[in-house]
């Protein structure tokens, strides 16, 4: 237990000191999550939208598929990619493996289907009359539907925190596709794995703080963003 | 004259107890139509194929205009749906959608708003929020949202059923001086007296069908144009 | 019911499929169940200094000394060996191959500036690369020296994929063998020897530790059984570990 | 890329050969996300019902830090518990540490955020008559509450949904504080990892198909109970 | 007589603009009573207030019953909204739920869901889902959902709206009788003769303010008392 209140005081410590290490790990954690929502919710919110709104054979059948998309280990995202993008696979000459746009990759996988599912869960649980009321105020079907957006903005943006804890906090993908190099491609997670296996507990614990810190953060932007 | 809009042999089946079926519907420019019937009879079903919104499994509907696009079509034909939706936002900014779609942008857009926000006695509630306002505010405020479109043809499912007494007095006047400003008018109403006092052709559903016809070619609307302060606020829009 | 014995191992002794023959003979005899927790040196060492296994087995005898130093251990035996080698690629550009010594093959890698990727985590591998470096006078640093974080397969891997030099137990290695193009470059020095040794968890300090059965497992490791079990022990038609 | 298709014929294998380890395996990877799922839900549901409905000083505060809990890594989580857990530790004596409880105590610390952040968006975009509805047809406050909860039931199942994919594909927190025992506290993940750390990428892969197999039938029962 | 439900010196801010604001209203129990007022006057915040839903910041609201908890008291008072909403399921599932609560299942259930229905004359919609009614039809369902309840009090939110023409008359009809079976009742409207007809005292409310009072205490509505079938059907319901 004693390595709690250790952690606690090693976080603080961690945070003024904010070394270059730290730096580095923290700013890399933050730019491959923000590309990977990026990325992430501009192919999922359509989705989740199209979901909500057609009705089409085997669509159930699309949503349970959806459903258990988010049942996927990191471990098997990571695995896959690193089958296409690894020296032997199909993408193998563009020599991503072990970069951050592997990592990219690897999140966007991840979080695709926690914001559709989301969004098309608001979707389902909106108003059945905001597509109409668009159309007949003379909107296009898409000028419609992106009302249909912004009426139900609440459940999008809790879409996208969800999103974006989920692959700030995720470490397989990471792992696998990142490396956990030094300088390059070592995330927050990562380095918490890191020094977790070195029996470096309190540090990894530190480094959760920090991580929990800047996730708030993010959160307290993306709120004050939503209000607005 | 040609009628701007016409329906022929549209059926619309609709769950499996209710069936639209109009073989012959002509509405003719500038004139104002009423709708009338039992509670699922069918009149918003209706509204709503007029308005393109819900398309018929059968059947032909011409829209007499020069638009091509579905899109262009329903910018020239506005529905005020029996329980409105307001957008989450301000009365302004539900008034401001669909001006901003049709590219009206500031000093007009302002102006469009608050004319129509006084056609229908709201201007107090501009900066209002959509979710703290009272059921006939509601309704008006989605009136003012049609009326500020300045479209070719509105379509008024029950428009008068939650306002007090007076505005309907003066909402009926407004209507009535609507066709004769090129606007064709389809409203419906459980208001028996309703039609007469606008000056209404009435067209009479029962189960999906209509049973007495719009298509007696008798205009009874132009003389019962009045003159009054809403009508001026009206003309001063048109002439800005 | 039977008993349970916890065993704190590192990652690639578990993963060389050795426990698997050798652990069922002594359950069965005592009635009882190893349950094997296989994660990173440090943590194993954690793991036996909080008391939440009974049994440590690791390769790392700098840090198995202060572990019995500081009182939380008793009883240490040498268990087996295996050896490191050091991986590289076929065309091997730094021309490891042709050094006779672990200390010139490392210095020649750094003068090439060979791309090298360390296991970075403090290990058992990690903290011999670390010994081997000084060994040849060289501070590894620069682009070409990758710290990754890993464990030692991923490492591999790493290193295939960049096409560089590393430094692996000759077990994972085996297991791998398949799955990169990676050759011995560097092997047989003295100062490559991996010993394992097999420490129980201080009873007085932990009092819930199972010293009764701790004891009847550590003497069975070093028994007669055992020995020829673990020398008995193939993989790929290679012997990975040895006994003195 | 080989043993992408590899795999494949190795998981048909694996389901129609399903041998005892892989049953041990499947089934307590599903019990403690059973355990754990249903846990939370009791747990995240009022609380989401809660923040939705009622107004207070600092509600957008507890919200922030709720959407901040969604990025926990799974390693902090592991790192926390098992610092409850430890013998050192304040429920060291209970000996829970390494066992199928530890696990399900953490993946409970997972479900909950997500399950509450998910409902609470449901609530917050659902129609604000249902409560006045039910309390003036005579019903109590609770029963109010509860009829919510029934009209957004797709938001609710959506959320469990949710959950269930986190903690049965997550990996860390069985890791840290199930340990991985064979036949005691292996799951689905663990194995996966496990395989992957032996470089049997094929079987890990294989695995990872089973995993995404049971995840799929569980979600096919969930729907058909929503849709009942 | 005592008053049944008595309102003394309520204060209740809603928004910037909004106060409710009511010295003193005493309702009696078996009379019915009309609110009156223009759009935006305070009639739906009063019926909430008068629902026990909305509690005002000062003053004191008084029901006269044996009732001790607020929900013993809800179960005696009924209000349907001005828009009501229909819970997810059939309109059988929505007549049943203030019934379950009340303890009453299986034949008494079904008994009293079939006579509501027939009170609004729409059994044929029994199994019909929530979700694709016509506006009159869901105005109609919730004024059964309450009926079926046979609260103390019934308090109706413009219940007659979007009601046609026939089914208004067979509606007020209805109400008129209520009074003499122990129900009160007060209902909104705008339609200035809809008091008269059903005998109603008139409460007209502005700006959150009762301007002529329901405290005269001339009960003019148990002359009013006609015998007609809908009648019988409610009394067959109370005898079951
Ligand atoms: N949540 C709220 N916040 C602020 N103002 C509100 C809120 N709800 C209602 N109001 C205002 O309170 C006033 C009274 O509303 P109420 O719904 O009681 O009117 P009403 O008499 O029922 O009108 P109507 O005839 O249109 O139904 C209205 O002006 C409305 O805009
Ligand atoms: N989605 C639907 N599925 C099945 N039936 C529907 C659906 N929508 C409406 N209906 C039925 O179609 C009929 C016509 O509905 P409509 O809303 O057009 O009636 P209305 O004439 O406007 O009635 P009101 O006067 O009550 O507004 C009704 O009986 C209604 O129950
Ligand atoms: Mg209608
Ligand atoms: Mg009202």
């Amino acid at each position: 237990m004693d390595y709690l209140l250790e952690s606690i005081r090693a976080a603080i410590e961690l945070i003024f000191a904010f070394d270059q290490d730290i730096q580095r790990v923290v700013w890399t954690s933050l730019y491959t999550s923000f590309c990977a929502i990026a990325l992430s919710a501009t192919l999922a919110v359509p989705v989740g939208v199209a979901l909500g709104l057609t009705q089409f054979r085997g669509r159930r059948i699309v949503i349970t598929l959806l459903n258990t998309l988010m049942a996927l280990p990191t471990v098997v995202v990571g695995l896959v990619l690193f089958g296409l993008f690894s020296r032997q696979g199909p993408l193998g000459n563009l020599g991503l493996l072990f970069t951050p746009i592997a990592m990219i990759a690897g999140q966007v996988v991840l979080a695709t289907p926690i914001i559709s599912n989301y969004v098309l869960a608001a979707v389902e649980g909106c108003d059945s009359r905001i597509i109409n009321t668009a159309l007949t105020l003379g909107a296009t079907p898409l000028q419609a539907n992106i009302q249909l957006i912004k009426e139900i903005r609440f459940g999008v943006m809790a879409a996208i925190i969800a999103g974006f804890g989920r692959v700030i906090g995720e470490v397989g993908v990471a792992m696998m596709l990142g490396g956990n190099i030094r300088n390059s491609t070592r995330t927050m997670t990562t380095a918490i794995a890191l020094e977790t296996s070195k029996g470096e507990f309190a540090f990894g614990l530190a480094l959760g703080i920090v991580l929990l810190s800047v996730a708030l953060f993010v959160n307290l932007f993306l709120n004050l963003l939503q209000q607005r | 004259m040609e009628p701007i809009l016409c329906l022929k042999n549209v059926v619309l089946h609709q769950g499996d107890n209710f069936c639209l079926s109009i073989d012959n519907l002509e509405l003719f420019p500038q004139r104002s139509y009423a709708l009338t019937g039992a509670n699922g009879s069918g009149k918003s079903t209706l509204l709503r194929v007029l308005a393109l919104l819900q398309l018929p499994q059968q059947g032909i509907i011409q829209f007499n205009s020069k638009a091509k696009t579905i899109t262009d079509k329903r910018q020239q034909i506005t529905l005020v749906e029996q329980s409105p939706y307001l957008f989450k936002g301000t009365v302004y900014d539900n008034l401001a959608f669909g001006l901003k779609l049709r590219g009206i942008h500031t000093k007009e857009q302002q102006q469009r708003i608050q004319s129509a926000l006084e056609m229908v006695e709201l201007t107090a509630l501009t900066q209002r929020k959509f979710d703290n306002l009272s059921g006939g505010e509601i309704q008006r405020i989605a009136l003012a949202r049609a009326l500020a479109l300045e479209p070719n043809i509105i379509l008024l499912d029950e428009p008068t059923a939650s306002i007090d007494g007076d505005s309907v007095q003066t909402f009926e006047s407004l209507l009535t001086t609507l066709p004769s400003r090129g606007v064709t008018v389809v409203y419906s109403t459980h208001d028996r007296s309703q039609p007469q006092r606008i000056g209404s052709e009435v067209i009479c559903i029962d189960h999906g069908q209509i049973v007495n016809g719009a298509n007696a070619r008798q205009n009874n609307t132009s003389e019962n144009l009045k003159e009054n302060t809403i009508w001026q606020r009206l003309t001063n829009v048109h002439e800005n | 019911a039977t008993e349970h014995l916890r065993l704190a191992t590192t990652t690639s002794t578990e993963n060389s499929g050795l426990l698997s023959v050798l652990l069922p003979p002594f359950e069965q005899t005592n009635n009882c169940q190893i349950d094997v927790i296989a994660v990173g040196t440090g943590k194993a060492i954690k793991l036996g200094e909080s008391g939440d296994v009974d049994v440590v087995m690791v390769h790392a005898r700098s840090k198995e000394d202060k572990f019995i130093a500081d009182g939380y251990g008793v009883d240490r035996r040498d268990v087996m060996y295996n050896d490191f080698v050091v991986l590289g690629p076929v065309s091997d550009p730094a021309g490891v191959k042709q050094t006779t010594d672990i200390a010139s093959a490392m210095a020649t890698i750094a003068q090439h500036h060979a791309t090298f990727v360390s296991r970075g985590d403090d290990s058992g591998t990690h903290s011999r690369e670390k010994q081997l470096w000084r060994a040849a006078h060289v501070t590894p640093d620069g682009d070409w020296y990758l710290e990754a974080g890993r464990g030692m397969g991923e490492v591999i891997i790493m290193a295939g994929e960049r096409k560089g030099y590393t430094l692996s137990d000759r077990g994972t290695y085996l297991a791998f063998s398949g799955k990169t193009e990676l050759k011995i470059v560097s092997q047989g020095d003295s100062q490559l020897f991996n010993p394992y040794g097999v420490i129980m968890v201080n009873p007085l300090k932990h009092p819930h530790v199972k010293d009764e059965l701790a004891k009847r497992f550590l003497n069975f490791l070093v028994s007669d059984q055992a020995k020829a079990l673990i020398t008995g022990y193939r993989r790929n038609g290679e012997q990975l570990f040895y006994v003195q």
